[in-house]
């Protein structure tokens, strides 16, 4: 696959055609709900690549709009969806059961932040009053092969979100493997390393002030 | 042995004060709507639920907690754009929460149907939900111990019983309700409809009788086509 | 229901009846191989019971003859079996939850030895060199909501088979509820003492010379 | 990705020497007896074997134990009638036998699927078979706990396959298929016939293609009618 050269910060659908440009065909995929979910617009049929819901369905289509709305067909963000051709329906423990037993070959994910060592903080912002809602967050980012995370590389307040530490309540220890963020994809190498893989309308220097610990280079 | 009562109201009659209650149902996809209703009616309080949310909107489950009925609520997702009712009732600490997260709470189910004491999971190790749970390294990875949810009732939807209690479900209409219909001492169900026993196929059962105890029928809004 | 009188020990057959009359209508229940069997030709269609087999399947029907016979469909003792009206089908898991989760009402088991604490010995003589084969037993003894034991009083060499304490290795541990011999029914109370619930062709006082232990009379 | 392949040959070259293979069938009922058949021929030694049995005659299982391939088993009652060529071996000190209570089986095997690094049942509590396993008491009743049964190869059968890997089953030839074909790294699976994406109705799926790596249709001898 040749990589694309680009000359900006991606918008989250480029973004997104970036990620599913990594997903290895005839993978089983779950997509969380927000940006992740722009991924499935750039999956292809030849990738035949097959989507799990973790609300009890393998082989997920497409948001389904106005006659095709079913209310007994929806994904995990609730919405209404489609069947695929070789799709299958199943309760709930054994759809986490297909999640946490390793099955899916990936599944991408948003996050608050992301450390070094590939612990992922994106259920709870730790803010004391605030109510812990974690839903499958816990399960996809420890269940599946390879976690991905989808975020922009600061919040909106600048703070960078690519730390040495989490400081926000974890989701997962050790868990993810890549970050695609709109300035650039990294890779979590396991023993502390990060290697940025690329840029994107920006060089690693740049890249490199937006994080606070030393990156590799690819 | 199941009985197959004429309404609601008889279906939810047995739940007591003080009982816990499973209630099935992802979004509005297998929720049970019509027993909620009458759970809500006949008046039964001090409840401890069971359910993926905290209630949405003003009916049904967020109905029930604005009305103090709820002391306790285990779930995965409380804090939702429209759960002002938990959310408030939280805030005042008039109503318990156990923050599951959402495999932990469908094995957990699984667990209490299957006779399972207690099991060993990585979900959740090294955050805020795993404070206070044994933690062991099992096959290399860092688990946290987890034990069964059991329940007096469950309230669950489905599609077909038979008159031996086997059911069918719709699409992920399907979520909780196998494995709370097998969890609880008491399950209820309700259905679109009851067909004889024979009717259906034994390949395609879902759910088999035996952990089926009251089923009602209920004319559903009729449901979109696939 | 009234008991019949008897005047002789029973035959298997007869022992089979008294048990299907002691088994509540509706129940769910699982009969042990062997001369457990036999008690589901008692078993009326007013009865209502279902059985259960643990290779998978609820609503078992009769054993299968001649063109009936499907190599699909067989019990735990691996005989042909027919369906029943509103049967289903599982796997092995599903199954054995089934069972270990305390759903089925009933088991009957044979057994080697029971002891006054409802210790259940069934599976294993405890030779040094026989080859330990448990199958399904420790599941249905330990998982039924109650256990019921169908044996002899005393083993062909006429050693008695209600003992103080199995000295055979156990299938469970205070399992067994009810222990129906072809002498004596008898009724396992929990605290060490063994009721006497009725005789077959003999009185309490000859039961009590084939039982090592003082035994409680109705 | 779902391999579909043309004989059995190919489907279990992947099988090495030191494997963990797990075999369906319960009886006749589900055993995938030319896929065994192959297995022999293919060579690989060194094996364990995970199986509800220890063999029976002559044939399948049997003859792979009597062929000294198999270096230990995993089973729940290997003593049978004509459990001979087990019987010797094991008598003469060269298979190892790890017996495990069926449903310990079955919810190990279960475990290594769905991630549950050890759970605790009753199941065995007091019984030799419980020797040396970790006790506790949970819920009122004391319990062992059990470690889940991985494999690198499933070799079991089901009735139809469609090209998304998706599988029904037949009765109670069900039984370990399921289990067995999730808990392995490579599943393989013999069945009677491949139907195309879409050809099976979603709802009645019993396993869905994510768990399936391998599929080879076989003409079977024709199953008796229902």
């Amino acid at each position: 696959m040749t990589r694309m050269t680009r000359d900006r910060a991606l918008s989250p659908e480029e973004l997104a055609e970036v990620v599913a440009a990594d997903i290895p065909a005839g993978a089983y995929v779950n997509l969380g709900i927000g940006q992740p979910t722009l991924v499935s617009n750039y999956l292809t049929p030849e990738d035949d690549v097959t989507l799990h819901t973790e609300n009890g369905m393998l082989g997920m289509g497409a948001q389904a709009h106005g006659e095709e709305v079913d209310p007994d067909l929806i994904n995990a963000g609730k919405i209404p969806v489609k069947e695929t051709e070789g799709c299958s329906y199943f309760h709930h423990a054994d759809s986490f059961a297909m999640m946490r037993g390793g099955h899916l070959d990936c599944c991408v994910l948003g996050a608050f932040q992301v450390d070094r060592n590939g612990n992922l903080a994106n259920w709870h912002t730790g803010k004391p009053d605030a109510i812990p809602a974690v839903g499958g967050a816990m399960d996809l980012a420890t269940g599946a092969k390879q976690t991905f995370v989808m975020m922009t590389l600061t919040a909106k307040n600048g703070q960078p979100k690519l730390v040495e530490e989490c400081t926000m309540p974890l989701t997962g220890v050790g868990c993810v493997s890549r970050i695609y963020t709109d300035q650039a994809v990294f890779l979590i190498e396991g023993d502390g390393s990060v290697v940025v893989r690329e840029t994107f309308g920006c060089d690693v220097e740049a890249v490199q002030e937006l994080v606070p610990f030393a990156l590799e280079r690819a | 042995m199941l009985n197959v009562v004429e309404c609601a109201a008889a279906a939810v009659a047995p739940i007591k004060n003080g009982s816990t209650v499973m209630i099935g149902g992802f979004g509005v996809a297998g929720q049970p709507v019509e027993l909620i209703d009458a759970l809500i009616e006949e008046g039964a309080t001090d409840l401890t639920v069971v359910n993926n949310n905290a209630g949405n909107g003003d009916v049904g489950l967020a109905k029930l907690i604005s009305l103090g009925r709820v002391r306790k609520i285990i779930c995965s997702f409380p804090r939702q754009a429209d759960s002002h009712h938990f959310d408030a009732k939280y805030h005042a600490g008039e109503i318990e929460l156990e923050a599951v997260p959402q495999g932990n709470l469908a094995e957990r189910i699984r667990a209490a149907g299957a006779g399972i004491g207690a099991f060993f999971t990585p979900t959740g190790y090294g955050t805020p939900l795993a404070e206070g749970k044994e933690v062991r390294e099992l096959g290399g990875k860092m688990q946290i111990l987890e034990l069964p949810i059991t329940a007096d009732f469950s309230l669950t939807k489905a599609v077909t019983a038979d008159t031996a209690g086997n059911l069918v479900y719709r699409k992920t209409a399907r979520n909780f309700g196998p494995i709370m219909a097998a969890a609880a001492t008491h399950s209820i169900v309700q259905v679109s409809n009851v067909v004889q026993r024979g009717q259906l196929d034994p390949e395609v059962v879902v759910t088999p009788g035996i952990y089926v105890d009251t089923v009602v029928a209920i004319d559903s809004p009729a449901v979109g086509q696939a």
